[in-house]
This record gives structure tokens, C-alpha cells and sequence, in this order.
């Protein structure tokens, strides 16, 4: 397994040359990343938004992995829990707020659950689908795209553990193995699935070694080391778009606490477990090495936190001050044009809702 | 059953109280799916099951309805019941393949030689902000499918009885849970095991003047409407609860349709060849001389289930009012 | 188009010949799938593209039909007009969830950021002694499923211009091609390009005493009972392809459904849940007053498909004539 | 690769302890395939069935693998082109000529298309499929069941190289994994998918690593040699047994012909392949060493093919001439008890048919 910081701090592996702005920005997008959670949680236990899905401990896997790519001609095809990977390329928390209240300025116009995120600018990340795994020979076809155009454009892809035994992964990895295609599979190993532990999940020695079974080839990195993950995806990334072929990067960390707002993961997993894996947190490790090196200076990291605290706190009183999308949104987007059953089903409901006289009981709450 | 103890339970408690009965009568039967070991799955519809039964009847599964269901056909091939958990409706699609072309198909294609009475329980429908990935109703997939049954139960009481035939069925099962009253209402439900035959309506409210077709979680949203007009005009709308979806009790459906002579039927999925359509299609072709209004379908629109705006999109008491309204004022 | 040249070929041939037009008019434009390649398909329905075009632009794929739709789903997204085969329509379930959940759902969810204008080629239906899995007809599942258009071509020269339309679509289309009727019959088509718009349907024969919907491999079937009833009792009797499916031309249905008062839809595919059902309930809901008989519906039978037997289930001249006149007698 | 006996019949390797009786079986199982074939070829030709899977160059791999199972209380969830399984436990020729015609006898009762055989005696044989990997997954919950009742069945399940790329395989292995359910699978690697090499259809090293990414392990043999590959079925089967959990064995064949009776490989095969795999075919080299160890006598050989010839000869004579099954086979077997709305249909059918004055059109021919 590649490592660079240790669970410390210290350095055991050799840094990779990369420009300390684009370091600060990986610590950056890490730390927005944990206050963006911190914001979602307060939202959900006051039943401002339904749900959201924490991040928390595996920040290194997202911030590393999106550091590695190039905005102008890379595309992610995410899992859902990488928020850092939209907030390391400058995506908007307020653009995401907007997500997780589904008000009328949020890209999926409403229509999606909290941090299904979709965006094109400034980088193109795949609208995120519940069904899990299906963004991996998505992933694929769009660097097929880019490999028949002759373009040099690279896909990240990534997944957590549970996705590997969905049929997407299957398929998506092979039709790379297979064309070549210049993507980058990166597994988010955090040991659950929801509460279904690895061992349950698959009985492979790795989840790199699945790679074998493609002819992928794979690597092992401490997630929870940003500077390993991003080491390990620039290296894959620079071998795709010099049509090296495709890469399987498996990034072990630990979801540090539910899979989601609505789980209580002290049903399944061992205080002992949760307690060890504390004190490896991503953060953590990186801002000691930050300050050692001086990159941070004394009381940065602490400036870098209130200032997200700040950033997502308003984004988010401002999300919750807009307006709904207008009704006509449940129609639109079905097809590009709206075709005559549809016109006629839109404009029953605006009439229906306008005229009536009695309001929508709107309670619905998620279990998940 | 007379003498026989009831607790007050949800829906959910119901299947939850029903698979402990079918369990603990049956060591065949099985359960297994995502998280419906030790977390209970994530409904906690299995909620205690591991721990009374053991790993052996109750487990994890990897993260792959294709595996859930393709296992599960090859252990009722071979003498167990598994009833099997998909997480929502919405991920049952990876295992559509192994449900329309084995499942459902084994026994006609083997001349009977092997069978595959296995159970898929699944919550499904809106109205708890789950977006377009969970809030779907896929009813009509699966009627469509020769060699599948479908039920949906209502209510408590039904969701245990209608289980336990359903466990009991030689065949393979669809069971649709309609989340959304999951925890909405609680109901005496009797301790002991109790079967609610099979394709088999229910009639919720009599009336002569118009009749309401629907199930799961549209049932009472109906119920409210009849009542509504009943006392709105006094109409006397009957509501049938549909219950079992395929095989469906075509006649209970055509005699209802025969004595009020006005049709309503109301589901959440897409109007656009939904099960709706086919109760409208029976009517036309076995009961037109009867029908004195045009028969009226309430349902979600043609699109993809929205998030913000789901209560716009599932009918609700009022739509399903308007609908019954226009139909006797036709 | 009047001085343009034409060719006598059949409708699989018509099919290769759209594709080529496409192919050569525009680079993007890609065909995907199991032996597509040097064999030229199992139907040879992309004969000689890659020949002509390389491997690059039709290419076999490993045997994975999630896979197939999967990236061609990422094609499409990015700048490609992916084609893909789906040998026979019975193998489309393995890729259900990529059709269902991603294909009709991107341009919904992603609040029209991303797209998929893909095409999705699969012949479909009975006639080839093909058994249980080679003759499926499973149109409704996808009908009912917002986001996808649906077209079913009846005979070579539609097959070339719907299939342009499809491809020129900017939203995913699901293209039947019934492949009892590929080799059948040959018909004058014109060598260019050129498109017939999607969700219109065509009047194969004139009438106004009865409607009988249809589309694919049972349009001819229908074509023949209407000319039979016309010659043994002179009724007048309209026979309308449907061609598209979804998004359906609703208005044309209805009004020829008021202009003839009778209705006969014929499909092969099961009865129950099946396209058949929505007709009529669009006859029942919006066009009750006009109906002089039961709506009636020739189909599949709701049982797997069979081998041996398969003329008997599937809906022959015969069974349509009865239908007719069943409903011309009411 | 495991291997005993080279393409010339030469010993390379030692053979496996097995009785000459059941020796003896598995070539005349091998035969009666390539008699059953020669057989169905001729009925298609003539166009008396529509369509066979020829099983000419696998005999030894569906031979050598049904000999390691005990029918008592093994199941066999096979491929399509398995023949020699079912010949080899005993299967009768007729009961598969009855399924090749469609007619009364047939187990599916015609529903099936020619080669979609299913038998519960004298071995208990999953009903073929034709959608491809699904019975992989199915195998696996058969031998759970065996598992939790504490049996010490086990179930072989076989399947094409090109069926590796389906989602069946990859759940079905990956629950194998998991549970360690006593399944051995059997990947007939015939080099080709139809048309489609197996370089197209992987990039994987060999079919056997692909257990890798399960945590099973893998074995390849050479599947023209059925000592090898009953050796190494045999091992399998017996771990299996024996609780030692799931095997992925690779067999490397070669389809001497096209993939149906349908298909002409010439579009897509190159002459000089089909050559040199001509001279490893897997009876010839198994009869080389039958003869030089004295299990089979001069002249023999030729007697058991000649015995074959006229069994199959017979059998389909026989199948010919019996009659289709009734029209009440359309409706019964979707359910146990026939619903309603089926006993309508059938009703309506069998009055109808009986009572027409036209007959049933019924032309249609298999493309593939
Ligand atoms: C096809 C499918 N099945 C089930 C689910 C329900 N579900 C949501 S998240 C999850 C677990 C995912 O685990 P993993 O891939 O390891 O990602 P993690 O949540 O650990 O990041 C499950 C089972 C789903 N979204 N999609
Ligand atoms: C899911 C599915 N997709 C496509 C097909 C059509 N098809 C039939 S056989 C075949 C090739 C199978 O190749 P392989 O698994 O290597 O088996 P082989 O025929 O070589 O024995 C294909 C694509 C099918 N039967 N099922
Ligand atoms: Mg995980
Ligand atoms: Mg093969």
C-alpha cells in the first residue's frame, strides 16, 4: 500500500512534485469539504433538508484523486461521496446548497435527492444516479469518446467498495480493459456498504488485485493520504492520456461515522473500530505535514475552517431563501421537446394547482 | 382466530411480524438482501431476524440485486423459501433480467420440472423526497411478465396475511411495500400466522354510483376522496383495493365496474401504459355497455419522479375528488 | 426526392442501408455490438459497415449487454450518435437499469446539463421458431418508462426513414425492428437520406367503420384481415400503424378512433399490462361517447412465448378477421 | 496448463486414478456427442429442426468434467454446449431428440427452442437458458441451499468465455466467494463468442485469473484433454465437498465448426486456425491412448461410433414421428395453478383452433 504521511503526520514516502498552491487547494477543498457536512448534518436534524450524505474521513480520497486531473479536458464520473472533488475544481458550495434544497436555482432543477450533483462547468462531473455503479461504463464510453476523436482527455471514475460487486463495475471495467480507453477507476474503499462490512462483500485479497480479472492493472493506496492518493491518480492519469490504458486505484480509508444523515452505523460497527480509525484522520495528517513544511503557517488551518464554516453557512441560508422550481420543472427535461401528452399533463397541473382551493400536504421524510 | 391475541403495529412491524411467523414455522425460509442482517435492513422491515435466527437464515448480501435474486432463485430451486430484500423498487432493475427471464420463466420452460416459489419484497412509491431513484412504481413491469404474481397490501393487516401467501406460493412473488405508510398508521394485527388468499380484492368502502380501483399507498388517499364526496354529495362510491395485481381477480374488478357503471383507477407510477391502462382496457372490451362515463385514470405524470415537487406529482385526495366528481357529472 | 434513384430491398436490408447514410453523413455516428463487426451481425443487419468505416466506427463489444448500453450512454453524452445492437430484445434485460435509470434519465435529472442521443437497435418479436427467448415483443416495459421514444418500423422503406429520425433524435430511442418481418418482403426504397418523423402515424388502408391498430410484424397480418372483411362483407375497415410508439400521436389514435367508433388493437406481445391496454384506455377516457363495441384486443397470449406452438400464439389474419367482425356484429 | 495427454495422444503427464469403466463413459460420451451433432446437422440441413449447437472439439471438457460428479447428489447448472454431460450420466438420446423436435415428449414441452434441455433424472440439470450467465448465480444459491441444509452435494456449473463478461458471472462468483458455497465453475474457453475472439471479449491474462478478483482459485487445463480436465474437476469437485469451498477451472478449447448450426465461421475464422486446431481434436487423441493402454480394443472404436450413428439415427426417426404437444401446453406451467384469466385463454384457444376452417400458417426459420 502507498503511503507518504503516516497516520502522524511523518513522511515515509517520497512527496510528489507538485505545486504547493495545488496543495493548499487539496487541504482547502478538504476542509470546505468537512464544514460543507458539518452545515448538511445541522440542516438535516433540523429538518431543513432531508438527508446528506457525510464525507467525513474521506476527504484525502476525493481532494487527492480530483488534484490529479486537468478541468479542461477531464471529465468525473463520481461517486456520491465526493464533495471534494467538485469543491477542489471550484465548484460553487452554493451551487451544491442548491442541490441539497432543491430549490429553483439547482441544477437538477429539483428533481434529484440532496448531493446528486450534477455540473459542467468548471469541470464536467456526470450527474450523480442512485443506482450504484452505473457511472462506470458511463465513465467508459465517454473516454471512448474522447479516444476515437484522438483527444487527450482522461475520465476519473469512482465508486466505493459495495459498487465493485454491481454489474457496472463488471462491465465497465472490461470494455476498458479491453478498448484501452483512458480512464481511471478509483475504488473508495471505506470498508462498509452501508453496514455490510468488505469481508462480506467480496472475498478477493483486494480490491486492486480485481484489476487482474480485466487486465487493469492495480494499486493500493492509504486513502486517508492525500499526497498517496494524488500521487497514485497522477500517475494513472498521465499513463491514460499518453494511451497507456486504464488503471484500477484502490483507496482504503473509513467512513468516520453513518453512511448517510438517517444511519446509525453503532449497529454494526465496534466503538473499538470507529475509535482507531479517529485517529487516522485525513485532515488531521495533512495539516501537520502542512505546517511542518511550512506551507500552512500557525493558525491558517484554523482560519481556513471558519471560513468554510462561514462559506457554507450563508450558502446554505441563501439556498433555503429561494424559491421552489416552478411546476412546469416536472414536466420539462423529459425529452427535449416536450411532446404533446406531456404539454397537455403540464398544463392540467399548472391549472389544477393555480385553481384549487385547498393546499398540498408536502410531509415525507427519508429513512436512509 | 377469534380467541386469538392482536398487537397494535405499522405496515412495516406487520412484515417484520410476518416473517418472524414464516420463519420460525419453516426452516426453508430464508431472508436475505443489503443490510438485513444485523442493521435490520434499512426500513428495519428485518429488524430482530438475525439475531432470533441466526446468520444462516437471515444475511448480507453483496451490493448486487442480480446476485440477490439469481441466488435466491437457485436456493428455491432446490427446496428453501428465500424472500429476498431489494433495498427500494428503484435497484431492482439490475435484477430485472433474472426476474423476467428466470424467475418467471423457469417453470413453463422446464415442463415443470423445476419451480421457483421464492419471495421479492420491496418497498416501493413516493412521498418521503426520495427523487427520481426512490419513489418509483414499477407495477406495471411486472404484470406484464407471464410467471410473476404481484401484490401490494394497504395496510397492516393486509401486508401480514398477504406475505405469509405469498410465502406460501408455489411461484415466484413480488412483494410491493408502499413505503410511504410504512409508520403512517398503526393497526391490531393478530399475533398468530394468518393467510389473506391470493389474488383476492378487497372492497375498503361499498357504494353503487362509481367505483375506485387502486392498492398500496393510494388506498387510503382514495378513501379520503370517497368519503369526501359521500359527504360532499352524498354519492356512495364504493373503493376496491386491489390488493394482488396479477394474477387480479378479473371478475371481483368487471362485477364492481358492471354495478357502479363509473370508473376511477388511481396509482402513483406514469399514466403511459400503467396498470391503470389495463383496468381501463377490461372495462372497455368486457363491460362498455355498462360504463355511463369516460373511465378515468389518476396517476403520476409521464415523466421521471421529481424531488422538491413530489406532492404535485402523486395524486392526492383532491385529484382523485376531481376525477370522481367529473366522472358522475358526466 | 422525385428524381432520386431506388432500390428493391427488404427491410433488414433497408435498416443496413439507413445506418450506412448515417454513417456516411456524419462521423460521430457509431454501431456497437455483439458480432456487429466482421460477421456483420447475426441478422446482418450491419453488413459490410465495417468495412466500409473501420473498426473504429462499428466495432463487436465484449458480451455484455449493461456494458453495450453503458458506454454507449457515455458516447453519447459526449458528443457521439452511438448505435447499439442488442442481438435479439430478449437479451435487453441484462441492460434494463442502464436503459431505465440512466438512458431515460440523464437529460431529467441533470436538468438538461447532459444528454443522450442514443439509438438502441433490437429485433424483437415471434415467427422464427425462436422459443421462449428469441421472439419476445417487451414494447409496454419501455413505453411506460419516461425518457425513452419507442419506434417500430413496418416495412423497408419506414425502416430506412424512421431509423434516420431516430438517430437525428435528441433523446434515446428504442428501435424494434420486427425480425419476422426482415427478409419477407422486398419494396422500392430511395438510395438518399431521408427521415420520417417520429410520433406520426400511417393510414395503410382507408375506412370508417372500424380502426384496427398495429404496428411492426402484425401490420401486414392486420393489412390482410381488413382486405378480407372488406371483400366478404364489404366493411370498411381503417387499418393504422402506429410506427411510433412513444412519444404516441394520441391525437391521430383518437380521432380515428371517434371517426370509426370501433376498435381492434393487435400485438403479440402478452395481453395483460401490454400496449394494447393503453389504446383503450385512451378510448375509454377521452372518446367514450363515439365507441359502438367493445374495444377489442388481439394478442400475445399471458404466458411465456413458445416454441413448438408459436403460430398459435401469436395473432394470425384469422384471429383479427374474427376480432373485426366480432366487433362490426356487436 | 494442465495437461496429460498432448494432441497426438502422448502421456505428458500422470493420469488421473479412475476406473477404466468410467474411462470407458466418457469416451462414449465424447462419441455419442459427435453422433448426437452429426445427427442434428443432418435434421437441420433437411429442415426437419430449426437449429443445434454443435459441441464438435469441446466432447472432452463437457466429458471429462460431468465424470467427476456424482449423480446421486450433484447438480449440473450447464452451458448450452454441454451434450456430453447429460450423455455421459445417462441422459437418453431420445429424451434430447424429443427437445430437439419440440414434440409431446419433450420436457419442455416444446416451449423451448432445440438444445434447451432440462433433466431431473438420472442427474438433476438446470433447465437451459438461453440469456447467457444467468444460471451462474442460480448454480450458486442451488449449492447455498445444499450448504445451510448440510449436504455434501456439489454443483458444477459451466459456461462459454464469452459469457465471462456477463453481470451473471460476476454476482455468481462473487457470491461464491463470499459464502464458499460448494460450486466448481467451468469456463468452456472455445476461443470464441459467435464471432468474437477472446481477445475482444477480455483483457485479462487467462479466464482462470479472473477468480483473483473473487478470492477463488483458478486452473487452467487444456480442454481437449479429458483426463486433465477430469482431473482437475475431480480435485474441485472433491475440495468442494468437502467444504474447501469454489474452484474456477478454464478449459482452452476450440468450437471446430461455427457456433450454430446457423452460423458459417468462415466470415470471421481464418482457414488456417481451423486447421491446426483440427489436429488437436480431443477424441482422436483420447482413442490414441485408449487403444495403446488396452482399454479399447482394434476396431472398437469404429463399433461405438457405428453404435451411436444408429442410436441417434433412431432416436430422431422416433422424435419425428411423434406428435406436438397439445394446445394446453401454451397455458399450463406459468403458474402451478392455472389463474382465471389463463383458464379464459386457453378456453378461447383450444375452441378457437378446433373450430377454425384455416389452417395455421407456420413457416419461420432460425437466423442463428
Ligand atoms: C443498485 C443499488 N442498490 C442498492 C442501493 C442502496 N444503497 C445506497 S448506498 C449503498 C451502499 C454503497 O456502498 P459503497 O459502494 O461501498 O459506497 P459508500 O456508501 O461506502 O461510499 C446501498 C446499498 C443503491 N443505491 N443502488
Ligand atoms: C445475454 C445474452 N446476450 C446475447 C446472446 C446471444 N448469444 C448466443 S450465444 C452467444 C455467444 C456465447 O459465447 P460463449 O459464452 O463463449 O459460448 P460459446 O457459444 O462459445 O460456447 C451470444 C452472444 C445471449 N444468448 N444472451
Ligand atoms: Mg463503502
Ligand atoms: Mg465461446
Amino acid at each position: 500500500m502507498i503511503q507518504i504521511l503516516d497516520p502522524k503526520g511523518n513522511q515515509v514516502g517520497t512527496p510528489p512534485n507538485v505545486d504547493p498552491k495545488v496543495v493548499i487547494r487539496m487541504y482547502r477543498a478538504m476542509v470546505a469539504t468537512r464544514q460543507f457536512d458539518d452545515r448538511a448534518m445541522k440542516l438535516q436534524r433540523t429538518g431543513k433538508v432531508g438527508f446528506s450524505i457525510p464525507n467525513e474521513g474521506i476527504e484525502a480520497v476525493s481532494a487527492g484523486a480530483a488534484a490529479a486531473l486537468d478541468a479542461s479536458k477531464d471529465w468525473i464520473a463520481p461517486h456520491y461521496r465526493d464533495f471534494a472533488m467538485a469543491l477542489f475544481h471550484g465548484v460553487k458550495p452554493q451551487e451544491m446548497m442548491d442541490n441539497m434544497f432543491g430549490n429553483q436555482d439547482d441544477h437538477a432543477r429539483g428533481r434529484q435527492m440532496p448531493v446528486h450533483f450534477t455540473f459542467t462547468e468548471p469541470i464536467r462531473w456526470l450527474s450523480i444516479s442512485s443506482p450504484l455503479g452505473t457511472q462506470v461504463p458511463n465513465a467508459v464510453g465517454i473516454a471512448m469518446a474522447m479516444q476515437k476523436r484522438g483527444e487527450d482527455g482522461v475520465v476519473l471514475t469512482s465508486f466505493g467498495d459495495g459498487s465493485t460487486s454491481t454489474s457496472g463495475f463488471h462491465s465497465g471495467m472490461n470494455f476498458a480493459g479491453v478498448t484501452q480507453a483512458p480512464v481511471v477507476f478509483l475504488c473508495q474503499n471505506n470498508q462498509y456498504a452501508i453496514s455490510c462490512p468488505v469481508e462480506k462483500q467480496t472475498a478477493s485479497s483486494s480490491f486492486a488485485i480485481k484489476g487482474e480479472a480485466y487486465g487493469i492493472p492495480g494499486v493500493k493506496v492509504d486513502g486517508n493520504d492525500v499526497l498517496a492518493v494524488y500521487d497514485a491518480v497522477k500517475k494513472a492519469v498521465d499513463r491514460a492520456r499518453n494511451g497507456g490504458g486504464p488503471t484500477l486505484i484502490e483507496a482504503l480509508t473509513f467512513r468516520m461515522g453513518g453512511h448517510s444523515t438517517s444511519d446509525d452505523p453503532r449497529r454494526y460497527i465496534e466503538a473499538s473500530v470507529m475509535d482507531e480509525w479517529a485517529a487516522k484522520d485525513p485532515i488531521a495528517r495533512f495539516r501537520v505535514y502542512l505546517e511542518r513544511e511550512g506551507i500552512l503557517h500557525p493558525g491558517d488551518a484554523d482560519d481556513i475552517q471558519e471560513e468554510f464554516a462561514a462559506v457554507m453557512k450563508e450558502a446554505s441560508e441563501v439556498a433555503e431563501g429561494k424559491a421552489r422550481p416552478a411546476l412546469e420543472t416536472i414536466f420539462s427535461d423529459t425529452f427535449k421537446d416536450m411532446p404533446e401528452h406531456l404539454k397537455a399533463q403540464r398544463d392540467w397541473c399548472i391549472s389544477h394547482y393555480s385553481s384549487r382551493d385547498e393546499s398540498v400536504n408536502e410531509k415525507g421524510e427519508f429513512p436512509l | 382466530m377469534t380467541t386469538a391475541t392482536k398487537t397494535k403495529m405499522t405496515l412495516v412491524q406487520a412484515v417484520n411480524d410476518s416473517l418472524k411467523c414464516a420463519m420460525r414455522a419453516d426452516d426453508s425460509v430464508l431472508v436475505l438482501g443489503e443490510d438485513v442482517g444485523p442493521k435490520g435492513g434499512v426500513f428495519l422491515a428485518t429488524d430482530g431476524l438475525t439475531a432470533e435466527f441466526g446468520e444462516e437464515r437471515c444475511f448480507d448480501t453483496p451490493l448486487s440485486e442480480d446476485g440477490i435474486i439469481g441466488v435466491g432463485i437457485g436456493m428455491a430451486m432446490n427446496g428453501m423459501k428465500p424472500v429476498c430484500e431489494i433495498q427500494f423498487q428503484d435497484f431492482i432493475f439490475p435484477a430485472f433480467d433474472q426476474i423476467v427471464s428466470e424467475a418467471a420463466k423457469m417453470r413453463y420452460r422446464s415442463g415443470g420440472q423445476y419451480t421457483v416459489p421464492m419471495v421479492i419484497r420491496t418497498p416501493y412509491g413516493g412521498g418521503i423526497r426520495g427523487g427520481l431513484y426512490h419513489s418509483q412504481s414499477g407495477e406495471a413491469y411486472f404484470c406484464h411478465t407471464p410467471g410473476l404474481k404481484v401484490v401490494v397490501p394497504s395496510n397492516p393487516y393486509d401486508a401480514k396475511g398477504l406475505l405469509a401467501a405469498a410465502i406460501a406460493d408455489p411461484d415466484p412473488v413480488l412483494f410491493l411495500e408502499p413505503k410511504a405508510l410504512y409508520r403512517s398508521s398503526k393497526m391490531e394485527v393478530p399475533d398468530e400466522e394468518y393467510i389473506i388468499p391470493l389474488s383476492k380484492v378487497a372492497t375498503v368502502i361499498d357504494g353503487d354510483e362509481l367505483v375506485v380501483f387502486c392498492y398500496g399507498a393510494m388506498v387510503p388517499v382514495c378513501t379520503k376522496a370517497a368519503e369526501r364526496v359521500k359527504e360532499s354529495r352524498g354519492a356512495s362510491i364504493r373503493v376496491v383495493d386491489l390488493r394482488t395485481l396479477m394474477p387480479l381477480d378479473e371478475e371481483a374488478v368487471l362485477d364492481a365496474i358492471r354495478e357502479c357503471g363509473r370508473v376511477v383507477t388511481v396509482h402513483e407510477a406514469p399514466r403511459f401504459c400503467g396498470f391503470g391502462a389495463e383496468i381501463s382496457a377490461l372495462a372497455a372490451e368486457h363491460a362498455i355497455e355498462y360504463l355511463e362515463a369516460p373511465v378515468k385514470r389518476v396517476t403520476g405524470f409521464d415523466t421521471p419522479f421529481p424531488n422538491t415537487l413530489e406532492h404535485y406529482y402523486m395524486p392526492d385526495t383532491r385529484r382523485v375528488v376531481d376525477a370522481i366528481e367529473e366522472a358522475l357529472d358526466f
